[in-house]
């Protein structure tokens, strides 16, 4: 391959439909490995080959960047996402995402709520911002069901398992099982982004030529198709 | 108690097709190494199956391949003492012997641990694994076992030829009380013909999975191609005649003559079998000088063997029964032997034993 | 002590305690069963169940997971059954993470035990029913007490195996504190994290410890056997 | 077939066929000596030797993987030698993923084979020695052969779970199409997409298949070595 | 060849405490079960360590724990028949049978395998697998690997006890000429007196753990105690005096008469020894008269026996050796038996051949 991605495992979709626009155009090959960012940030660490770093969020951006393990000048923060409050298809539920609102009571004593894990995947990080911005969080801590990733979260909402689940507008979308009963206010929550950089060990010729095709305009509709919100702001 | 057996099996090239009946008692299976001994012995304790056939004990079917009968071994109270031992290896001396013993109902339960270890030997033995055993004690861990799972009937497969003599002379004595006082049907598989004379009651001989021959044991083993020429002999039927302990001895009735026997514990007048081997027999033409031998049979000479071998098996009639004699064709020359001449059976006491 | 670690992973080492033990102890005899019908039965489909066995071995844990999610989930045929007859209910429950495991060490169980039932001599067996014994006997008196050295390896191969298991647990019940987190829910959490290696490692320590401790016992038990104290 | 699935997905069952070989192959020596070691060896430390060779089993795969990373990554002090020495680099290669598997599966394949080492009877060893035969002609020529179900349940096992390795594997060497995704990592990729469960359910069938293929290949040489085929 | 052995061994309860040294050809191990031969084979072996001794065969120190010695049993050549056979499961017969063959280097190797597999009678085995023999053809063919390993020592564990007679008259013959002709050192472990007589130079008589009595087969056999009383006899050395392919016998000579035996393949005036068993003889006071025993030796009484028994033991001095009788305490008593009379030792020729 060309240029080797390293991005998160929720970027998948998107950037591999962005991967298929910029071969068809420049004939240029991706190889594209999606893990954890955690896992990745730790594999170029310790060398791993990869040119570009697409992170889900800035935590092991900044890691890697604390290190000088990327290029400071080629780094962006490309994309946005929502944080939504989603049910099962056919729930009945009605809420409002508003302070103190009656997410515990709409659980039950044994529904849980289906979340990423809260301490290391960026959508349960976020969610829990988010309820405790909104002071709930300490009556529906006790319910909260920490799956590894996001999709794994969405999957206990959209088997039905968990009668809620807080997951990213972009996974919602995609999933036909589950219905969104809202989105919670930017505000709430340190806002969801994901960077991407060059790595500094990058020796790939093409890697500078897809970073800046990927900041530009021809890049943007496969994103956007799937739902993520393309941001301006360098980074 | 009677066996009867009619079964056919193929094992590879091997075919076993035996139809055969027993009295009561002991029956041997007696035949060379690879005739289907043990194979037959392993059909009647139902550890395998006959291709067809019915094995049928004592008015028990045990198997019937065309009724579709098959009792499991474990539902035969067959005891059966292994031609290769078979311990548990995971279990003391003690608790092998005592496997049997706890899965049978007090009710039936006969003889008695101690009784079993004493006979045996093994009492010094009871806490040890059995791969701490020699090849002796394991063989006689093994008859205990059987023993004490208090069987209806007992398959002996070679029991005793790991034993030394004097072992031998101990626990068969034991198998002849069984016999006698439990009325235990017995199937003993041997090689030894002391041991299978002693015992049987019934002789089957097995040949290439074939019943060569079947009989009381007295009529097979007086065959002499039956079972070689060395161990040939006959079996007379004598009567207690008189005790004797002070000399250790006791004189028996033979229509013959009398005959004189190591003493055996036994009312005057029992019938008993005496076993007498044809190279045991000397003759005598004429009046015998003063000779060590107390035995003196009055026999005629019924017909003299051919052969090209040294010495010549002669045929006589002791008293009505047939006896075997084997001398060399040397004396046969020189004593003038024909047959219907009357001579003179000697036959050294400590013969008669059968052991 | 509290110091060294902090009660949530103290819960965790006592949940992931509570849910290997249950996972190997309730998965013996099913364990048992299926290694000895593998072993010894001779019946149509015999390898395609060997196989099904293999599964769990071969599917990524997350798989295994999430197949466990649809027929043990509350909305599951298998969950839903289990619920109304036994009352037991396995999603998001420690019970949940306990069947994962065991699913998970299940095939390990199945091939140790089945080496050790198919290196037996079956005339042992044989000698057994001639002493009066039945099938179940035998197999009581005989063949498990025989079999007991790849009951042993069964036994901590699938209770190590339950001690790291996490993909498929988390898929299954996920990570709730207290319920479900049990230890390398907690250490993947850690690693996650930036700065949580530390935490992670000391975690592990700890599960290489206890395994460490339940291979001695083993070792143990497997000498006092050979040695022949077993009945 | 090309329709059935992508080339890039051909590509992962390549080499995760590739992979699972190699690791069951080279570590089969290495597990058939750590087994003889553990089963004959009376030595101090044994059972330490014993827990390390669990260790893989107890460890979240996340944490092995990770400990690879370090030991094995380009910068780790294993990963240097072996680059120095034998020009040897796995990291982030498929040499990487088949390490990583091979670690994983090695404590199934050790305690398989150590089993059936253990059950044999060590008389007939004793009987080929007094035939002439030294320490190295028994060992091929008696233990070897009689512990074969052992290998063969190894092997099975342990190529099995390197089908299925995905943990330790994603995280020594990540998820490079075509150099270091293996099937598990693809299947993990496509879960990680909103429409992929199709696609990673039809690879997990593919995963399944390979293994069924190789459980019923090994199953027919352990009958054939039953029937006395083997020297 | 020689075998030294002094060494000290604990199993368990049980310790053997050996000290022995034996001269060329064959030497026995005779003992009751339990006694210890198979543990002191082991130890000849190298498949146990003694705790304390040392094992010399033949100048070559095999095991000496004070100088740390101990060759391992690979590098032995001592060929080892089991007590329990030991086949190679995963083996064909064949292979069993070549395995100790293709271990040994050409040139080091004799006899064949063809008539190896001939004597034994095991030809039509070969592709079979061990578990499909019988358990007589499982210790022919264990017999069958040991002789192909071309070793410089046999050991041999009660290699004949599955056998059938027929068997054994083919196979101790063979066993004969390896000691004869190929001058093979064996030890051979038997209860059976008549092998051990036939064919050992030196018995050792082993009981509980330690060397009883030891010393050439007719010392040790002439000592009524030592091996039951049945089995008692005497070895006497006779020299051929001519063959009579006629009649089947071979004619020997000896200081007190002439004997008859079955046919011997012996050159004129080869010293040959036989085995007379005291049960076997017969004692004539006078002229015995007509009789069809061909073999009679002039005797003198040297003690009788006492003992309560029913039949006693009588030394008796033929032509400067020592010979046994028994005879019962009737016999006594009738022909005024006593120390000093000269007697006809009267033993059936057939009785001489020792099988
Ligand atoms: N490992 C052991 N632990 C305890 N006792 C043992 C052990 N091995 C052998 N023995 C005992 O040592 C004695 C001698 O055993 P050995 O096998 O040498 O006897 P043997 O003379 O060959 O007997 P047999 O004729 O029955 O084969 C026996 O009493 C046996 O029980
Ligand atoms: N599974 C089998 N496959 C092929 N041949 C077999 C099988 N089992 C037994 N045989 C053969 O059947 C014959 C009879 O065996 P069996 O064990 O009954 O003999 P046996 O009379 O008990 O001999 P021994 O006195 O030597 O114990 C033997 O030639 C044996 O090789
Ligand atoms: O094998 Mo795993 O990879 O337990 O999560
Ligand atoms: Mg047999
Ligand atoms: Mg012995």
């Amino acid at each position: 391959a060309d240029v080797t991605v390293f991005a998160a495992a929720s970027l998948k979709n998107a950037l591999d439909g962005a991967a298929a626009v910029y071969k068809a155009k420049t004939g240029k090959e991706l190889a594209i490995s999606y893990a954890s960012s955690s896992n990745l940030a730790k594999q170029i660490e310790a060398g791993a080959p990869a040119d570009i770093f697409f992170s889900a969020d800035l935590d092991w951006m900044d890691y890697l960047a604390k290190k000088d393990l990327i290029d400071p000048a080629s780094r962006v923060t490309r994309l946005g996402n929502t944080l939504v409050l989603v049910a099962p298809k056919d729930s009945t539920a009605t809420l409002t995402i508003a302070k103190d609102f009656p997410l515990a009571e709409a659980l039950g004593a044994d529904g849980k709520l289906a979340m990423g894990s809260i301490d290391s995947v960026p959508a349960g990080k976020y969610g829990k911002a988010a309820l405790t911005a909104l002071g709930v969080w300490d009556s529906v801590a006790p319910n909260v069901a920490q799956a590894d990733n996001v999709r794994s979260a969405l999957a206990f909402v959209a088997k039905g398992e968990a009668p809620f689940g807080i997951v990213y507008g972009t996974d919602a979308k995609a999933e036909p099982n589950v219905k969104v009963v809202g989105i919670f206010p930017e505000t709430s929550h340190p806002s969801i982004v994901y960077p991407v950089a060059r790595v500094a060990a990058s020796t790939s010729p093409d890697a500078k030529a897809f970073l800046e095709w990927l900041n530009s305009a021809e890049a943007r509709p496969s994103f956007e198709a799937q739902g993520f919100t393309w941001l301006e702001g360098r980074g | 108690m009677t066996l009867s057996i009619a079964i056919r099996k193929q094992l590879g090239q091997f075919s076993l097709d035996i139809a055969l009946e027993t009295g009561p008692g002991v029956t041997a299976l007696f035949g060379r190494s690879g005739s289907g001994k043990t194979s037959l012995v392993n059909l009647v304790a139902g550890l395998s199956r006959p291709d067809q056939g019915r094995i049928v004990l004592d008015g028990r079917t045990l198997v019937d391949t065309e009724r579709s009968i098959f009792v499991p071994a474990g539902k035969r109270r067959i005891g059966y003492v292994f031609q290769e031992g078979r311990l548990f290896p995971h279990l003391s001396v003690r608790s092998n012997l005592l496997y049997g013993r706890w899965l049978t109902p007090q009710a039936r339960r006969w003889g008695s641990l101690d009784e079993v270890v004493d006979l045996l030997g093994i009492g010094g033995l009871m806490a040890r694994m059995p791969r701490d055993l020699s090849g002796g004690e394991k063989q006689r861990v093994a008859i205990g076992r059987a023993l004490l799972s208090s069987p209806d009937c007992l398959l002996m497969d070679e029991p005793l030829a790991a034993l030394d003599r004097e072992r031998k002379a101990e626990i068969l004595p034991f198998i002849e009380r069984l016999r006698d006082a439990k009325r235990l049907p017995i199937v003993y598989v041997s090689h030894s013909v002391e041991e299978v004379a002693r015992l049987s009651d019934t002789v089957a001989l097995i040949e290439a999975g074939r019943v060569a021959a079947i009989g009381p044991v007295g009529e097979v083993f007086a065959r002499l191609d039956a079972i070689g020429e060395w161990e040939a002999g006959a079996v007379l039927d004598a009567t207690v005649l008189a005790q004797d302990p002070e000399a250790g001895v006791t004189r028996l009735d033979h229509p013959a003559g009398s005959l004189v026997v190591p003493s055996i514990d036994a009312p005057i007048g029992k019938r008993l079998r005496i076993r007498i081997r044809a190279r045991d027999v000397t003759l005598a033409v004429g009046e015998p000088g003063r000779l060590s031998v107390r035995n003196r049979l009055r026999a005629e000479i019924v017909s003299i063997g051919e052969g090209r071998s040294h010495d010549v098996g002669i045929r006589l009639d002791v008293g009505g029964e047939p006896m075997l004699a084997r001398v060399t064709r040397d004396a046969v020359r020189d004593l003038e032997l024909v047959p219907g001449l009357a001579v003179t059976a000697l036959v050294k006491a400590v013969a008669l034993d059968g052991t | 002590m509290n110091g060294f670690l902090s009660p949530e992973e103290w819960t965790a080492i006592g949940l992931s305690l509570k849910v290997s033990s249950v996972a190997t102890l309730v998965s013996l005899p099913v364990g048992i069963a299926m290694a000895m019908l593998l072993a010894r039965g001779r019946f149509f489909g015999r390898t395609l169940l060997d196989g099904l066995v293999h599964l769990p071995l071969v599917m990524p844990p997350v798989v295994t997971g999430y197949l466990l999610l649809l027929a043990f989930g509350r909305k599951g045929p298998l969950g839903a059954f289990f619920e109304h007859t036994f009352g037991l209910v396995f999603a998001f429950r420690w019970t949940g993470a306990a069947l994962a495991c065991g699913v998970m060490g299940f095939p390990l169980m199945v091939r140790a035990i089945r080496l050790s039932i198919e290196s037996i001599d079956r005339r042992l067996e044989q000698a057994a029913s001639t002493l009066g014994a039945g099938r179940a006997l035998v197999f009581l008196t005989v063949t498990l007490p025989l079999a007991l050295p790849g009951i042993l390896a069964g036994v901590v191969l699938s209770f190590a195996r339950a001690l790291g298991e996490f993909g498929a647990t988390i898929t299954f019940v996920s990570n709730i504190p207290g319920q479900t987190q049990t230890m390398p829910s907690a250490i993947y959490a850690l690693i996650q994290t930036p700065d949580g290696d530390a935490a992670a490692l000391r975690l592990t320590a700890i599960s290489i410890a206890i395994s460490l401790a339940a291979l001695v016992l083993s070792e143990f038990l497997a000498r006092r056997m050979a040695r022949g104290g077993v009945a």
